[in-house]
């Protein structure tokens, strides 16, 4: 196992931290906290595959999409942001009420 | 059609024409009543030239930037694409049409409801033209963000938490999908769909992404059981919105999943496909049984998008058999279908709505004689929803039947029959209203022909577009999208 | 071993002891001022003997003038920066600690 | 000695993926949000790091400008904003409100069986990565054959404006997008500012221009060095913030119009360009040998605006009040 591995398992690992933390946390904040976690580990994959072999150029391609992706995440997060706090002030809390059973 | 050269690439202009639309509306929003029917008939028309090329000339790709791939993008449009793209343009413009109506008074909404709707229709558009996995996360985003956007547009406390829910859920079904990228990538060294098709084999990273990605689409196309946010977002939209996301929104991410089965996915897999149908069929009954139980019109109608969906995914374990491309060509009949007749629908839906003041639909027992035109077009949409001939829901529903039993399948027959029979069910449970006495209707809003007559004309093209059957199945088969995977397929 | 490298070591470990005499402070100190206090002095000190040590190995002389730039607009920023969570923690009503 | 410097490098890497791994978990279940949000913060700094280590330091300079500064400040407002309107609902019904959502996990066992999905699903994903072939393959040899015939020098940014210029262009879209969409939602929220104070003041006069030099800086060097336009964006966007932060009401100094020119440019130049180039018997957004370079600083002068001016917006967390005169 080389250091790119190390890294694109660590991007793993924070997937994995973040899915859980979506799942178990009921505040609206801290999903889209989980999100950005998320996403940084799977940009964390990305980009650390491609440096695979350890010698060589890194490939600019998976760089380019992870700026890509951060821009991305960040105009979904600003726009979650908001939306968020329109459902606090048209519910009165910042979480999602129970599903109505179906 | 004469002064139309072979070689334009119409693919570009029917990307830009929306999108140039959408800056232009949000610029000017004064000027967007006159903007918009011009873009609108541009982007229809751009559609209207590439489905031309595509039935005449074959498939037509374009290297962006002039490079080929693997290093550019490529967009790319062959049958499927065509079929998917005419589906769009025809809901799309009708319902255009609709919410210029629609949105005459609320202004401050109309002032946004443009720019995200024409945002939203080129994210369609350049999904369903492109050839690169990466391109199609970013235009994926693009759809999710518009159409999150547009469902919060309602207003309201549920539209608010509905959109909320949805956000959530395409973000997740997004990054599931962008890991299932980065494996994909860093196997086989390309996001072009056609070189990662040719390159593609079985291992353990490719069955990783294959699986991320599946789920990723499922989480987006609201696949039983992942359906649970989709009713409550569909139903609290307003009335065009709900019209676009049960029409196209959740097909885009059905055709994406199609596409990677037929073009990327490793030697298809008869588990999973087992497993998809199986799941398709549970969403046919589930969704119908759940749109019986429902007490208000626009949560009935999206119940039924649920089940409905469960047909797309029929195809899965159909197509596991020597009569592939039937199976395949029946799903994309069912998304024309669908979507013609179910915007009709929501759109009847929601005349009604604004006519009585209520969807409660118990209580809409007088509010026929005021609407009545959208209660024919409800009826007309129910045909097609049920399957009855002439529509293409029949044409559909024939194709499909007829590869469960050519390919010895028999079983799958059972659900297709009984999702008919249920769907039935609950139309009537609605026409039942129009012969109903105990009604209360506020009665004050008068809903203008514009409004009724683009229900009535959608769900009068769901049943007629019926007859051009024979040449919707040429044009889907140009390029054969359908057929690659065709012998792979097997078990 | 060259002189240069020598006192590029030398710099670079004792701004090292900076910044762990920093956190060290930041760690065990009582309260949110007297952790400002050791936070920034030390950590400016620090990294300026870091940046010093890097700066002789510089091949350009525009490659020293950005290590220096760097130090100097830490520094601002962090004074800045301590100066108003401390403004914060006041306004806040949170008192400063005192020996018993 | 080679020996030597691979452990100690070894031991960075370590140490670093460890940081990440502890700081991610303190941001997503600690129990303060505004510790969690600082921790955040952190957090995109260790990330920014470890593209350093990963010698992708254009992804390193994006990482720390947009994840940890911007996204990091716009939790941080939403969080401020959350307070405000908590007190406004606690002042409306101030009987029923005690549940400040600390009681909204799931019970324990509901929570095992996430725990255990979660590590099932990093045991499935590791083992498909540690299966991948040591190899990577990659684009890089295509992307050096072509870079001359780019118009600039730097990889990246050769392939986020030339060979992938279509998905910066869509993401151009996606930026707007959120703008149209996050106005669409509320207006801008008003705040009371409190005056800076002569520190803060003081040092915002002197740090604004800088920034604004860093991201003229940026914009330049991305065509051969590490940079771009959405690194310099960023800075640009990062002035911004720091401007309104410190009291500067540019809502009332800046009419609607001109912002939304600015707010669509980056995208309508890009497009228009690509067409322009389509229409003179191109490929969409394919640029002439000789103009490659100009065509692509001019698309990304137009894209820094946008992007700063689109990120600041973002901050402000809805649209513009329109005059109350009116």
């Amino acid at each position: 196992m080389n250091a790119a591995m190390l890294y694109a398992l660590t991007g793993a690992g924070l997937f994995a931290l973040g899915l859980y933390a979506l799942a178990v946390q009921a505040h609206l904040l801290r999903k889209i906290i989980a999100f950005n976690v998320m996403g940084s580990g799977a940009f964390l994959v990305l980009g650390a595959l491609a440096h695979r072999a350890p010698d060589q150029v890194a490939d600019p391609v998976p760089h380019a999409m992870v700026i890509t992706g951060i821009v991305v995440a960040v105009s979904a997060t600003a726009f979650a942001l908001v939306l968020m706090l329109r459902v606090q002030s048209e519910t009165g809390q910042p979480h999602l009420p129970e599903q109505p059973s179906d | 059609m004469g002064t139309l050269s072979p070689d334009s690439p119409w693919t570009i202009w029917v990307i830009f024409s929306p999108l140039a639309g959408a800056v232009f509306t949000f610029l000017w929003p004064r000027r967007a009543r006159l903007a918009v029917p011009l873009v609108a008939l541009g982007t229809v028309g751009s559609v209207a030239c590439l489905v031309w090329q595509v039935a005449e000339l074959g498939v037509q790709s374009h290297a962006l930037g002039g490079w080929a791939a693997p290093l550019g993008i490529n967009l790319y449009a062959d049958g499927l694409s065509a079929m998917m793209l005419l589906t769009t343009a025809l809901v799309g413009a009708a319902v255009t049409f609709y919410a210029t109506e629609y949105f005459r008074r609320a202004s401050e909404t109309a002032r946004y409801f443009w720019p995200l709707w024409l945002c939203l229709w080129t994210a369609l558009n350049a999904l369903f033209l492109s050839w690169d996995i990466f391109n199609l996360y970013v235009a994926f985003e693009l759809l999710g963000l518009a159409a999150i956007a547009l469902v919060a547009l309602a207003g309201s406390a549920d539209a608010l938490t509905g959109a909320m829910r949805y956000l959530l859920v395409s973000l997740l079904g997004s990054l599931t999908y962008l890991l299932g990228v980065a494996l994909f990538y860093s196997t086989y060294g390309t996001l072009d769909i056609g070189l990662l098709g040719d390159l593609t084999a079985p291992s353990a990273a490719s069955w990783a992404a294959t699986g991320l990605m599946v789920a990723g689409l499922l989480l987006k196309t609201a696949l039983f059981p992942l359906h649970f946010w989709l009713p409550p977002a569909h139903a609290a939209a307003p009335t065009p919105v709900s019209a676009i996301l049960s029409a196209l929104v959740v097909k885009a991410s059905f055709y994406l999943l199609l596409r990677l089965w037929l073009e990327v996915f490793p030697v298809t897999a008869a588990g999973l496909g087992h497993l998809l149908g199986l799941l398709g069929a549970l969403a046919i009954v589930w969704g119908s049984l759940q749109a019986l139980r429902q007490t208000r019109l626009k949560l009935l109608v999206a119940y039924s998008t649920v089940a409905q969906l469960g047909y797309l995914f029929l195809a899965f374990p159909l197509a596991l058999s020597p009569v592939a491309a039937t199976a395949w060509s029946a799903s994309v009949f069912f998304i024309l279908s669908h979507a013609l007749a179910k915007a009709a629908m929501f759109l009847a839906a929601g005349n009604i709505l604004r006519f009585a003041g209520h969807d409660r639909i118990a209580e809409l027992g007088r509010a026929p004689y005021g609407v009545s035109l959208s209660w024919a077009a409800f009826g007309v949409a129910g045909i097609s929803i049920i399957g009855l001939p002439p529509s293409v829901g029949f044409a559909a529903k024939w194709l499909q039947l007829e590869a469960a039993l050519a390919g010895g399948q028999w079983w799958w027959t059972l659900p297709i029959v009984g999702g008919g029979l249920l769907a039935t069910a609950y139309v009537f449970k609605i026409i039942s209203c129009v012969f109903s006495q105990n009604g209360r209707t506020s009665g004050t809003n008068g809903i203008s022909w514009r409004m009724e007559w683009t229900a009535f004309g959608l769900s009068l093209a769901a049943l007629g577009i019926g007859f051009a059957a024979p040449q919707l199945l040429a044009l889907l088969n140009s390029g054969t999208p359908l057929a690659l995977h065709e012998v792979g397929s097997a078990p | 071993m060259m002189l240069s490298q020598m006192i590029t070591i030398v710099l670079l470990l004792a701004g090292a002891a900076f910044f762990l005499a920093g956190t060290l402070g930041l760690l065990r100190f009582p309260d949110v001022y007297t952790r400002l206090h050791a936070l920034t002095k030390a950590d400016n000190v620090g990294l300026g003997l870091v940046a010093a040590g890097l700066a002789i190995q510089a091949e350009t002389w525009a490659a020293m003038g950005k290590m220096a730039l760097i130090w100097l607009l830490v520094l601002l920023a962090s004074a800045t920066g301590a100066h108003l969570v401390a403004r914060g923690a006041l306004r806040r009503g949170i008192p400063p600690w005192t020996a018993r | 000695m080679d020996g030597a410097v691979n452990a100690a490098a070894w031991a960075f890497d370590a140490l670093l993926v460890l940081t990440l791994l502890w700081l991610a978990w303190r941001v997503l279940m600690g129990p303060d949000l505004f510790k969690s949000i600082v921790f955040f913060i952190a957090f995109g700094l260790v990330m920014a790091l470890a593209w350093v280590r990963l010698r992708a330091p254009d992804v390193a300079l994006a990482e720390a400008a947009i994840g940890a500064g911007l996204t990091g400040a716009l939790f941080l407002a939403a969080l401020s904003r959350l307070a405000a309107g908590e007190r406004i609902a606690n002042a409306k019904r101030p009987v029923e409100n005690s549940d400040t959502g600390k009681s909204t996990r799931p019970h324990r066992g509901v929570r095992m069986v996430f725990i255990a999905m979660s590590a099932l699903f990093f045991g499935g994903l590791a083992a498909a990565l540690l299966s991948l072939p040591a190899e990577a393959p990659g684009l890089t040899i295509q992307v050096a054959e072509n870079l001359s015939t780019s118009g600039v020098s730097n990889p990246v940014t050769a392939v986020l404006l030339n060979f992938r210029g279509y998905d910066t262009l869509l993401e151009m879209g996606v930026l707007f997008l959120a703008v149209v969409a996050a106005w669409s939602l509320t207006p801008a929220p008003k705040e009371p500012v409190s005056p800076p104070g002569i520190v803060l003041a003081s040092f915002v006069r002197v740090l604004s221009p800088m920034l604004l030099l860093a991201a003229g800086y940026l914009l330049w060097a991305g065509t051969h060095a590490p940079g771009g336009a959405f690194q310099a964006g960023s800075v640009l966007a990062a002035a911004a913030v720091l401007l309104l932060l410190s009291g500067k009401d540019m809502k009332a100094n800046w009419p609607e119009w001109p912002l939304r020119v600015v707010l669509g440019l980056g995208l309508g130049v890009f497009i228009a360009i690509g067409l322009v180039m389509m229409l003179i018997g191109h490929r969409f957004l394919e640029y002439p040998l000789d103009y490659a370079g100009d065509l692509i600083l001019l698309i990304e002068v137009a894209a820094t605006l946008s992007i700063g001016v689109t990120l600041a917006a973002l901050f402000l967390g809805g649209r513009p009040q329109r005059d109350e005169r009116k």
